[in-house]
């Protein structure tokens, strides 16, 4: 069964994913405004919007980790911050590629841009954090701890730069687009949500295994000391 | 437990790390040593036009305080990590709020110093103005200092016990502190250089959103760092 | 052919790119990670 | 499993128990295991203490003595089993139970830049001990510290920060006391100053549990004994038998 829905996933995503992708490229008109630069918008929109609902699945299994305790939200955290750090990753790539041509430089002091700078920064030193703790238990706990405080930063650090940038703001998606191009983000967007999901599911199954070899089962009462050898 | 026992308790925690502060005071001058040494090493890199300094010497005056309070927020629980002398506060009873508010305060109040004995080198070094009175500058400072000081008293305790912790500290409480820092070196440029907008206000209340929001989230949160 | 094609392109490469890579290495992890799995492996006079 | 809510904090927290129920065990621990990563360092311990009673843990080094006071003092979570002191549950009542006990460990928690009299009244100012003045002057007389009490801890030898530690269990003199390895560092007197707190606690009822390596010597101060071999409860009995017991399991190890 979670094989199924692993391997389905993983289907429905990439299908999803050369669908939208492909008509975006082809089939969807030119932006009357950009041009073909448009186009970068199918590719980049869909990884910020799946990054950040896997950031929201880490979030929310770093608090359920604290209140139920159960390997299994500690390990749902762990991936979900992996796979949202990969899509956080893509988000940044794609946005300095298509801001060259827009603005002109690969950077820009965006609110959106720079949350997602930060965000990065945050949730690699979440996945940082992990890998220097031996012990299975306490890691998990200063994890949780640490990955409750990333996901808290996301709004501040939107609402901060946005200030601090003032208030003529880009809108870098625009308002009204054709149907068309509603139909191209959407299939993208779903894609890379089943994509996403597909990851996290793989991530736990590794993360799994890793915590079996790292976690002896206990012992079993008849066995050991049953007096001298 | 009673909040007249909690408050008692954390006046007993906070009063113990300040005369550890006080007794290891040749640690504490050396950290302020290093935040002035950061300061002078800005004005270094950026050459001799003065226009450029007095225009940046809030951003440098943070920059400086961030990478100093991160030397002191780390000491604060090497001291209690020294003899285990975390397990014997938990075992005490010690309630993990008042812990938290005890110690958290005390770096507070440790970083609201050390940014009020930068202050003077930032009018000297960059010819940063005080025209605005020193009083506000102080409050954004104390503002600052309890937004960086709850973050930081929590991941100290993150990352006191585990391997690398000189470079996890940095690592995990600079980009959560961008709020704090684009607020406070906003307000305090805006106080030296004049506000004409008015917006010091604005940036105040930024401040004290993060504060709030940080504190609250360290004391729900310390228990489950301190306890094994 | 619009100049700006150029970007658009190296942008959909990455992307593609990437999560291949990310998939690939996620199955070489979960080799490594199973094997050794299947039984009690002693590492290194494990006891005590 | 890993360590349980503790965001929800119960709200029982009556400290004003009295000090021996009848019939209720001063420590009471079913099923304790204690993993390490991919090691157990305890697993399937089962006790049983009654108040006033005294209990010796035998038991060679790495045997798991240490792990299991740590356990049972709440300093660590269990990762399997529960525990109830005094009929409190140990993870849930963690800080009604922790008025009541107190634990002299191997790192022994003072803070190197204060004064032995600074670290005993912090000690005594969070558990508010009356007269803590008093107490503090009194232990440190007690424990042969009077004219260092002043000095910081930095500057103490092995030998009296042991003798601080002892001093501490004795300002704090709980209803429920653990102490683990008490004689290292010490010389010869300050091994009749240990069997004398022992002896103290004991004539004033309260718990105590005393974990060495010297069967010998710890026999003589306890009621009960439990010897402990990889982790495991090996041997349980009267004190007065542990002695031979853990020199035969010695000789086939």
């Amino acid at each position: 069964m979670r094989h199924a829905v692993m391997v389905g996933t993983g289907v429905v995503g990439l299908v999803l994913l050369a669908l939208g992708h492909g008509l975006g490229l082809f089939w969807a008109p030119t932006d009357k405004m950009m041009g073909d630069v448009q186009r970068m918008m199918y590719a980049h929109v869909p990884t910020a919007w799946t990054a950040l609902v896997a950031y929201l699945i880490s979030f929310v299994a770093c608090v359920g980790y604290l209140f139920f305790g159960d390997w299994t939200w500690d390990l749902v955290a762990e991936a979900a911050a992996e796979v949202g750090l990969v899509f956080n990753g893509l988000l940044l790539a794609t946005g300095m590629i298509w801001g060259r041509p827009t603005w002109g430089v690969y950077w820009t002091w965006d609110p959106r841009l720079t949350t997602a700078g930060v965000l990065f920064l945050l949730y690699g030193g979440y996945l940082a954090l992990r890998r220097f703790v031996d012990d299975p238990e306490r890691r998990a706990s200063l994890a949780a701890v640490v990955g409750i405080l990333a996901f808290a930063d996301a709004p501040i650090v939107y609402f901060s730069v946005r200030w601090w940038r003032g208030l003529h703001q880009i809108q870098s998606t625009p308002k009204t687009v054709d149907p068309e191009m509603v139909l191209c983000l959407r299939l993208s967007a779903f894609a890379m949500l089943f994509l996403m999901v597909h990851f996290v599911l793989r991530r736990v199954q590794i993360g799994r295994a890793r915590l079996d070899r790292e976690l002896a089962p206990p012992p079993a009462a008849a066995a050991g000391w049953g007096g001298p050898r | 437990m009673t909040a007249a026992e909690r408050v008692r308790q954390a006046v007993t925690i906070a009063r113990k790390d300040v005369l550890l502060e006080w007794r290891g005071r040749a640690r504490i001058n050396a950290i302020a040593f290093f935040g002035v040494t950061t300061l002078l090493m800005f004005s270094f890199a950026i050459g001799p036009d003065a226009r450029t300094a007095t225009l940046y010497a809030g951003a440098f005056l943070w920059l400086g305080l961030l990478l100093s309070s991160v030397l002191a927020l780390a000491e604060s629980f090497r001291v209690e990590a020294e003899n285990d002398a975390v397990e014997g506060l938990r075992l005490l009873p010690v309630d993990a709020l008042a812990m938290f508010l005890g110690k958290a305060v005390v770096n507070a109040a440790l970083l609201f110093v050390l940014a009020l004995l930068l202050l003077p080198l930032a009018v000297v070094l960059y010819g940063a103005k005080l025209d605005a009175g020193v009083g506000p500058i102080a409050g954004v400072f104390a503002l600052g200092a309890a937004g960086v000081a709850a973050p930081g008293t929590l991941y100290a305790a993150v990352t006191s016990r585990i391997q690398a912790r000189e470079v996890l500290l940095p690592l995990l409480l600079f980009p959560l502190v961008v709020p704090v820092l684009l607020a406070a070196v906003k307000a305090t440029g805006l106080l030296m250089l004049g506000d004409p907008m008015g917006q010091v206000g604005s940036w105040t209340q930024l401040l004290v959103g993060f504060d709030v929001v940080y504190w609250i989230l360290g004391s729900l949160l310390f228990a489950r760092v301190i306890e094994e | 052919m619009n100049p700006y094609w150029e970007y658009v392109r190296a942008g959909y490469i990455l992307v593609w790119v990437v999560l291949g890579a990310y998939s690939v290495s996620l199955t070489a992890r979960r080799r490594e990670a199973s094997r050794g799995s299947g039984g009690p492996v002693p590492r290194g006079g494990a006891g005590g | 499993m890993p360590p349980g809510p503790n965001l929800a904090r119960s709200p029982q927290e009556s400290a004003g128990a009295p000090a021996a129920t009848a019939g209720v065990p001063a420590v009471e621990a079913e099923g304790l295991g204690k993993r390490y990563g991919a090691r157990w360092a305890l697993a399937h311990v089962d006790m049983r203490l009654a108040p006033g009673r005294s209990l010796l843990l035998l038991g060679a080094n790495g045997s798991g003595k240490t792990t299991l006071l740590k356990l049972l003092s709440t300093a660590v979570t269990p990762t399997l089993g529960r525990i109830r002191l005094f009929g409190l549950d140990a993870r849930r009542d963690r800080e009604a139970a922790r008025r009541r006990l107190a634990l002299l460990s191997h790192g022994a928690y003072h803070y190197e830049a204060l004064t032995a009299r600074e670290n005993l009244r912090f000690a005594c100012d969070l558990t508010a001990v009356p007269d803590p003045r008093r107490a503090v002057d009194e232990a440190l007389a007690r424990v042969g510290l009077a004219s260092r009490g002043d000095d910081p801890v930095r500057t103490f030898s092995a030998g009296m920060r042991k003798r601080l530690a002892l001093a501490r269990l004795l300002v704090q003199f709980p209803d429920l006391a653990m102490i683990d390895e008490p004689y290292g560092a010490l010389d010869q007197s300050g091994f009749a100053l240990v069997d004398s707190v022992v002896a103290d606690l004991r004539a004033a009822g309260r718990t105590v549990i005393v974990s060495t390596h010297l069967a010998e010597r710890g026999a003589r101060l306890c009621d009960e004994a439990v010897v402990l071999a990889g982790g495991r409860v090996h041997w349980r009995g009267p004190a007065r038998e542990a002695p031979g017991v853990f020199q035969a399991l010695g000789a086939f190890e």
